[in-house]
């Protein structure tokens, strides 16, 4: 059954093919039809694969493909191979499962759209670049479904080309991936200079044989540079801009991107590597920091928001602060655990976003919703679902997970750690319940304009919110503390030694907090419940009691609706200053060249090159001056540098 | 006794006035015959060198240097040529529709 | 290495050489023989392609062999053969996408065929030339070609201009490589590579800064072909200028003549002396792709902004002769095939989308292309992300093979600012794609200058461009033996 | 003797030569490029170049100036339109970067070199059967290639100037 890998891969790619070339031609259910068909069979093949693999036994989990050799070079080889091992078999069956769903969601969804085909050709390319980025058996082959993955959201972000801020959403979010990208390319060629190969089991065997010491700089630094890339990819200070802005393409894009694909990578790619970030200390403990200083920043960001899909952007943020905390303090179980259980109940929550945004005819602003708890009753239920699996009530999915990052966060880490987590959670359990609050209960403010026509949206649309909603509701039982499943099966991958320590580490972990789990446990319950405690008496009971809030806490509060003026801050810090200057040295240089420019890094090499363009003056003496002086240059160069 | 040396700074001094030509003349034209001079002072330095080392090639070497002086100044003087028909001047600060 | 054999004079080995001379007489006299109707001029397209294959049958006949003739000045091996491909195939792909452009612009003479195959003769020389010599002779018939085609349009000033701006320079630049010549030549007593090493392995070069400075000339010299910074003023504005499929043949086929010669001439004639010209090349390099994408960033004319990136990515074949190594010598082999795919496509489609007398060649004239002509866009954006190196393109390949041979040799450095480079690079080819699909048409397409040619060169650009990035290994296997007799 | 020709000869061109880049009209700066052009012929015959010397007369003075100064008289060149300079700030720079690469190259040319292998050419060799011929047998024997793409480069170069500077087409 394992011989089947490769088909997972090639039905979305045919399926991108056939709605790529013919797409235009064809009837919108048959371009419906293929598309979900494609995925449909990836998922039960990803079914198949994952059960041949539990055939195995647990220690011989782990099976390579090679489908053709891709680059030879002297000693440098990189085959294009695929591997199935507990990581990625939980990976493929979370990309194409989740995936699935929101192909099926998006036939709904996007059934007035005129560009139907496209949106369905890049969605199966998504979803290939994502298994690519999951089944590749060495770094390079990763690094392609990376960069696709990057292409494809900026495909898609776009989507809507027509809106400014779409197109500009999807170049940003190409280019702050880029940057990440940069780091990740470098860290593979360390990893080649290294190794001298850059196969995952080759890698990871030499690794493991103690080809470097602990903390040695190579591995440190190929670590960073790795981590680097995640940043990107998962969106995490300080590359983390992309994320908020992404929403602005079709809401079930933001679900692929948020749940299943892309921001996930980034944890994948470092549970990948975890033999590598185990042997460097250090760049574990930024891992970690990073990890929760975003949870933390992101989570206070979002309490704030009035955008329902923003909100859910800096929850998604926040919530990969959490996985990278686990993976930082050394629980790569519990940030791959959190990573499917955040699937299922991101996917739910953005696409019962995106069902309230369709009922009520395109309006995202949280201000102008409230009562539709009786309009649309399906979204609401399985909404709430999804909103008490994130804030971590028992026994629901975000419980278990989230737990046992909290727990881990204590027991491998610090008590800075554990606060920052312990607050965190305090701030999810309130947002997510001021948005259900706000969206779903109380008055209705909506003008009746959209009253008249607010509807419960189609089967299609239903379907997988209800499936994503059991999900949320029992997929933390895989995880039970105990008896757990997840950390049994993923043990070979994350070494006999981690499992060893994982499990010591638990037990040391519980005696350091009093020898009690279930004390802890009763702590973040009560701190959940306590978050929506306070969202329930600012958004129900006393409605006005936010607003006097925010005038009493001005600067707090607007200092967290501007999202702390990060954007801001890059615009003044890598934009303005230099302008100044350049506005003064060029000052009829025109703004059009500005036009073209992305961000601030971007608008500042611009300014180089706008600068520099100027050499280019159309005078052939000048040019020839130019060589003469290149030509001194190099000769004396050549003369006296000896 | 004049040795190569002399030879080479006098080919030395010949090309940096065909490059200096270069630099402050206008007139395509006279442009042109600098880097005409240019390319004698290389010659000069072949001829040389070959005398000198008791060897051919140099010599050689300069007769196909001539062949494509020959004709570089047939394809050069045609160019300018079509150039002076369409704007009239061949002084080459006026010929710089294409910058930045 | 199997039959290394010295012939004072064989006929055979300059067979593809003679082969394009002869169809380009051929195509001068059929020109002059039928009538002078413009339009019954495919026959010449034709005969053009017919001697490029024809030439490439008789190339292909010598493979495996190594073989000097003509008093060791001339070689046939692995590397010139590789070369003498990347030529042949540039060229024909320059003559299919010219069919259609000529006749917009009105300059279907059959001169211009003939100009292209002689060029090419000079380029193969270049390559194959085992002495200065000829590499120089190979290096004029070039130029002196390129030159011509440059100012075809002899209506148009811009033509005019572009052309005298790249003689003059072009003219002035030789000036410097052939200073370099002898005064290598005067401190060796050789103008044969061979021997010329041979001479810096008996009396070492330490001691003799004359050599230096001739070699320092050369890469001068050489360095103005390549477009590397400072010598590269003259690209943008002759890029511009001239006809757009001389823009594509002379931004592939001329640039990879220069880079097998000067290739040859480090490794063979100054091998021993790597030490000096790594150092000058590693700060060409640097500035030559930093100046590149950075200046490129700021064009909104689209051949221009071409003018750039290839300028660019000179700087990253820099790179690899930088490292010296054989995986950088092997990726340069590469690298310009791969260029040679993306750059000639990419050209292509400006051709089809501007219409005449070069009309809409600015950045926002492709507004739109992605709706109004899916096919063209999807194959400009495989160029473009295959330049700005976004797998599975041959870019990509390409420029991963260069900067881990920069690294394997320990030029971290190099490599790092290679990678940012290429990640400044994303700036301009995304907006490229940016506009075709996120802006709205702005002007009407038609008519689009497409010919059956035209397509299929795009075809082939598609084809090879995806080929080396999803299957390169096969390919790179046949650069690592092309470059064995460098050494 | 050889020393005083050297001398004088080596002062001549220089002297032509500066004349030839300061000059503003046209026509004399042609005419000063023979002289300098004359200057080399007899310095080639000094270094036993003769066959270079006859075609650096013939060809070069004698056909490539003439097609200089017939192109400038048919284009008759004012010399008022160099009077405007359009980079007047090069100027200087030009002439220190002249001054600077002209020491660089004497600060190498004064230091000690090897210089090259001695070939089998001596003057006597040469005297004894002829310079013409022995370039003559060269280039039939050991240069035919280049010799022969020559006559390419030729052709390309008449093709190119017709191509260019004819009137119709």
């Amino acid at each position: 059954m394992l011989n089947l890998v490769a088909l997972i891969l090639l039905f979305p790619l045919i399926g991108t093919v056939i709605n790529g070339l013919a797409g235009k031609r064809l009837k919108k259910e048959t371009v419906g039809y293929i598309a979900c068909g494609a995925i449909g069979l990836s998922f039960l093949v990803s079914i198949l694969v994952f059960c041949g693999l539990l055939l195995l036994p647990p220690q011989e989990r782990l099976f390579e493909k090679e489908l053709f050799s891709w680059i030879e070079s002297g000693s440098f080889k990189a085959a294009a191979g695929l591997q199935v091992d507990p990581l990625s078999g939980i990976m493929i069956l979370i990309v194409t499962g989740v995936g699935l769903l929101i192909h099926i969601y998006s036939t709904g969804y996007m059934h007035e759209d005129k560009g139907y085909h496209r949106y369905f050709c890049y969605l199966n390319l998504f979803t290939f670049s994502m298994l690519l980025l999951v089944l590749g058996n060495n770094f390079l082959l990763m690094f392609i479904g990376w960069e696709a993955v990057g292409l494809c959201s900026y495909l898609l972000i776009g989507f809507w080309y027509n809106k400014k801020s779409a197109s500009n959403a999807a170049k940003k979010a190409f280019i702050v991936n880029r940057v990440g990208d940069f780091g990740f390319i470098l860290g593979i060629m360390l990893i080649f200079l290294s190794f001298r190969s850059i196969d995952f089991t080759e890698v990871f065997h030499a690794a493991s044989q103690g080809t470097f010491a602990v903390g040695s700089f190579a591995l440190t630094l190929i670590t960073l540079l790795l981590f680097m890339g995640a940043t990107g990819k998962s969106a995490q200070i300080p590359l983390y801009t992309w994320l908020p802005d992404a929403m602005e393409g079709p809401t079930p894009v933001s679900a692929l991107i948020h749940a299943a694909t892309m921001v996930t990578a980034g944890v994948y790619m470092i549970a990948r590597c975890n033999i590598l970030y185990m042997l460097s200390p250090f760049t574990m403990t930024i891992v970690a920091s990073i990890g929760a200083v975003t949870a933390l920043f992101a989570a206070s960001i979002g309490l704030v928001q009035n955008d329902i899909k923003r909100v859910l952007a800096y929850s998604t943020i926040s919530q990969l602060g959490y996985m990278f905390l686990a993976c930082g303090v050394g629980a790569f179980t519990a940030g791959i655990f959190h990573l499917m259980t955040h699937a299922f109940f991101k996917a739910l929550l953005f696409l019962g976003s995106g069902s309230v945004i369709h009922a009520m005819s395109g309006e995202q602003d949280m201000r102008k919703m409230g009562g539709l708890r009786r309009h649309i009753p399906i979204t609401y239920k399985t909404f709430l679902i999804g909103t008490i699996a994130i804030a971590g009530i028992p026994p629901f999915a975000g419980f278990f997970s989230k737990d046992e990052i909290v727990l881990e966060s204590l027991a491998r880490g610090n008590f800075f750690y554990w606060s920052i987590a312990i607050v965190t959670s305090l701030f999810t359990a309130f947002y997510m319940f001021r948005l259900l609050f706000i969206t779903f209960h109380g008055k209705s403010r909506a003008d009746h304009h959209v009253m008249e026509h607010l509807h419960e949206s189609p089967k299609s649309m239903t379907f997988p919110l209800m499936v994503l909603a059991g999900l949320s509701s029992l997929g933390g039982f895989l995880g039970i503390p105990g008896a757990n499943i997840m950390s049994h099966f993923l043990a070979p991958v994350f070494g006999e030694q981690g499992h060893h320590t994982e499990i010591s580490g638990r037990e040391a972990g519980v005696h350091h907090s009093e020898g009690h789990p279930y004390l802890m446990m009763i702590i973040s319950t009560a701190i959940a419940i306590l978050g929506i405690f306070i969202a329930y008496h600012l958004y129900v009971k006393k409605p006005e009691l936010p607003k006097i809030l925010a005038e009493r806490f001005r600067f707090i509060y607007k200092l967290l609706l501007n999202k702390y003026y990060v954007d801001e801050m890059y615009d003044i810090l890598f934009v303005k200053s230099l302008k100044k200057i350049s506005v003064m040295l060029w000052k009829h240089v025109d703004t059009q060249i500005i036009d073209g420019s992305v961000n601030g890094v971007a608008r500042l090499i611009g300014r180089f090159g706008d600068i520099l363009r100027f050499l280019q003056t159309g005078y052939v003496r000048n040019y020839a001056f130019y060589i003469v002086l290149g030509c001194i240059f190099v000769i004396v160069l050549t003369a006296l540098g000896k | 006794m004049i040795t190569l040396t002399h030879y080479l700074v006098l080919s030395a001094i010949l090309f940096t006035l065909g490059v200096i030509g270069v630099l402050i003349r206008r007139n395509a034209i006279i442009i042109f015959m600098c880097i005409e001079l240019m390319l004698n002072a290389v010659n000069i330095s072949f001829v040389a060198c070959a005398h000198y080392l008791n060897s051919m090639q140099g010599q050689l070497f300069v007769f196909f240097t001539m062949t494509v002086a020959a004709a570089e100044a047939a394809v050069g003087l045609a160019i300018i040529v079509a150039v002076f028909r369409n704007k009239e001047t061949v002084n080459i600060d006026d010929i710089n529709i294409m910058k930045w | 290495m199997a039959n290394v054999s010295i012939m004072t004079f064989n006929i055979l080995s300059i067979l593809p050489i003679l082969t394009l001379a002869g169809f380009g007489m051929i195509v001068l006299l059929v020109d002059i023989l039928s009538s002078r109707k413009l339009g019954e001029k495919n026959l010449l397209a034709y005969l053009s392609l017919m001697g490029i294959i024809v030439a490439a049958i008789l190339a292909r006949n010598s493979t495996g062999t190594t073989l000097f003739s003509f008093n060791e000045s001339f070689a046939i091996d692995n590397y010139s053969l590789f070369f003498n491909f990347i030529f042949l195939l540039s060229t024909g792909l320059v003559i299919l996408i010219s069919h259609s452009y000529i006749k917009r612009e009105e300059i279907n003479h059959g001169e211009y065929y003939a100009l292209i195959l002689f060029s090419t003769i000079g380029m193969m020389l270049m390559a194959s030339g085992a002495d200065l010599l000829n590499i120089y002779i190979g290096l004029e018939v070039m130029s002196i070609s390129i030159y011509i085609l440059t100012g075809f349009k002899r209506s148009k000033l811009i033509s005019n201009e572009a052309s005298l701006k790249y003689f003059l320079l072009g003219a002035f630049a030789t000036g410097f490589l052939l200073y370099g010549i002898s005064l290598v030549y005067g401190s060796t007593g050789a103008i044969n590579l061979k021997q010329i090493a041979g001479f810096i392995a008996d009396k070492g070069s330490i001691s003799n800064p004359l050599l230096l400075m001739g070699m320092a000339l050369i890469i001068i010299g050489l360095g103005f072909k390549v477009a590397s910074v400072p010598f590269h003023a003259w690209v943008p504005d002759v890029y511009e200028g001239a006809p757009t499929t001389i823009t594509a043949f002379m931004s592939v086929g001329p640039k990879a003549a220069a880079f097998a010669a000067f290739l040859r001439i480090l490794m063979t004639a100054f091998g021993a002396t790597h030490y000096e010209w790594q150092k000058i090349i590693y700060i060409l390099a640097l500035l030559t792709m930093t100046v590149g994408n950075v200046v490129a960033i700021a064009q909104t004319n689209v051949k221009r902004m071409l003018a750039y990136s290839s300028i660019a990515h000179a700087g990253y074949l820099l790179i690899a002769l930088v490292a010296a190594n054989d995986m950088g010598m092997s990726s340069v082999l590469f690298y310009i095939l791969a260029y040679t795919f993306m750059n000639i496509g990419a050209l292509a489609i400006v051709i089809i989308v501007s219409q005449k007398g070069d009309e809409f060649i600015q950045i926002h004239d492709f507004a739109g292309l992605g709706f109004k002509h899916p096919g063209l866009a999807v194959a400009m954006s495989l160029f473009m992300l295959s330049m700005a190196g976004i797998p599975p393109t041959a870019g990509f390949v390409g420029k991963f093979y260069i900067f881990s041979a920069a690294i394997k040799s320990g030029y971290i450095g190099l490599a790092v600012i290679g990678v940012i480079n290429s990640v400044i690079s994303v700036f301009y080819y995304l907006r490229i794609m940016v506009i075709m699909y996120m802006k709205e048409p702005t002007r009407d397409f038609n008519p689009l200058t497409l010919s059956p040619l035209i397509v299929v060169a795009i075809v082939l650009s598609v084809i090879g461009t995806l080929h080396l990035g999803i299957f390169p290994s096969k390919i790179m296997e046949i650069a690592q033996q092309s470059i064995l007799i460098l050494k | 003797m050889e020393a005083y020709i050297f001398y004088i000869m080596a002062a001549v061109s220089v002297t032509a030569a500066v004349y030839l880049i300061f000059e503003k009209n046209p026509v004399y700066s042609a005419l000063y490029l023979i002289l300098t052009l004359v200057s080399i012929a007899a310095l080639y015959i000094l270094l036993e170049a003769q066959f270079i010397a006859a075609v650096q007369i013939i060809v070069y003075a004698g056909a490539i100036m003439v097609l200089f100064l017939f192109v400038i008289m048919l284009l008759s060149l004012n010399i008022k339109e160099e009077l405007k300079d359009a980079i007047p700030f090069q100027k200087i720079p030009a002439l220190f970067m002249g001054i600077l690469l002209f020491s660089v190259l004497c600060i190498i040319l004064k230091s000690k070199f090897v210089q090259g292998k001695q070939g089998e050419y001596t003057s006597a060799y040469v005297a004894s059967v002829g310079n013409t011929k022995l370039i003559g047998n060269l280039l039939f024997t050991d240069y035919l290639l280049p010799f022969e793409i020559t006559s390419i480069l030729l052709f390309v170069a008449a093709i190119g100037a017709i191509m260019l500077a004819k009137r119709k087409l």
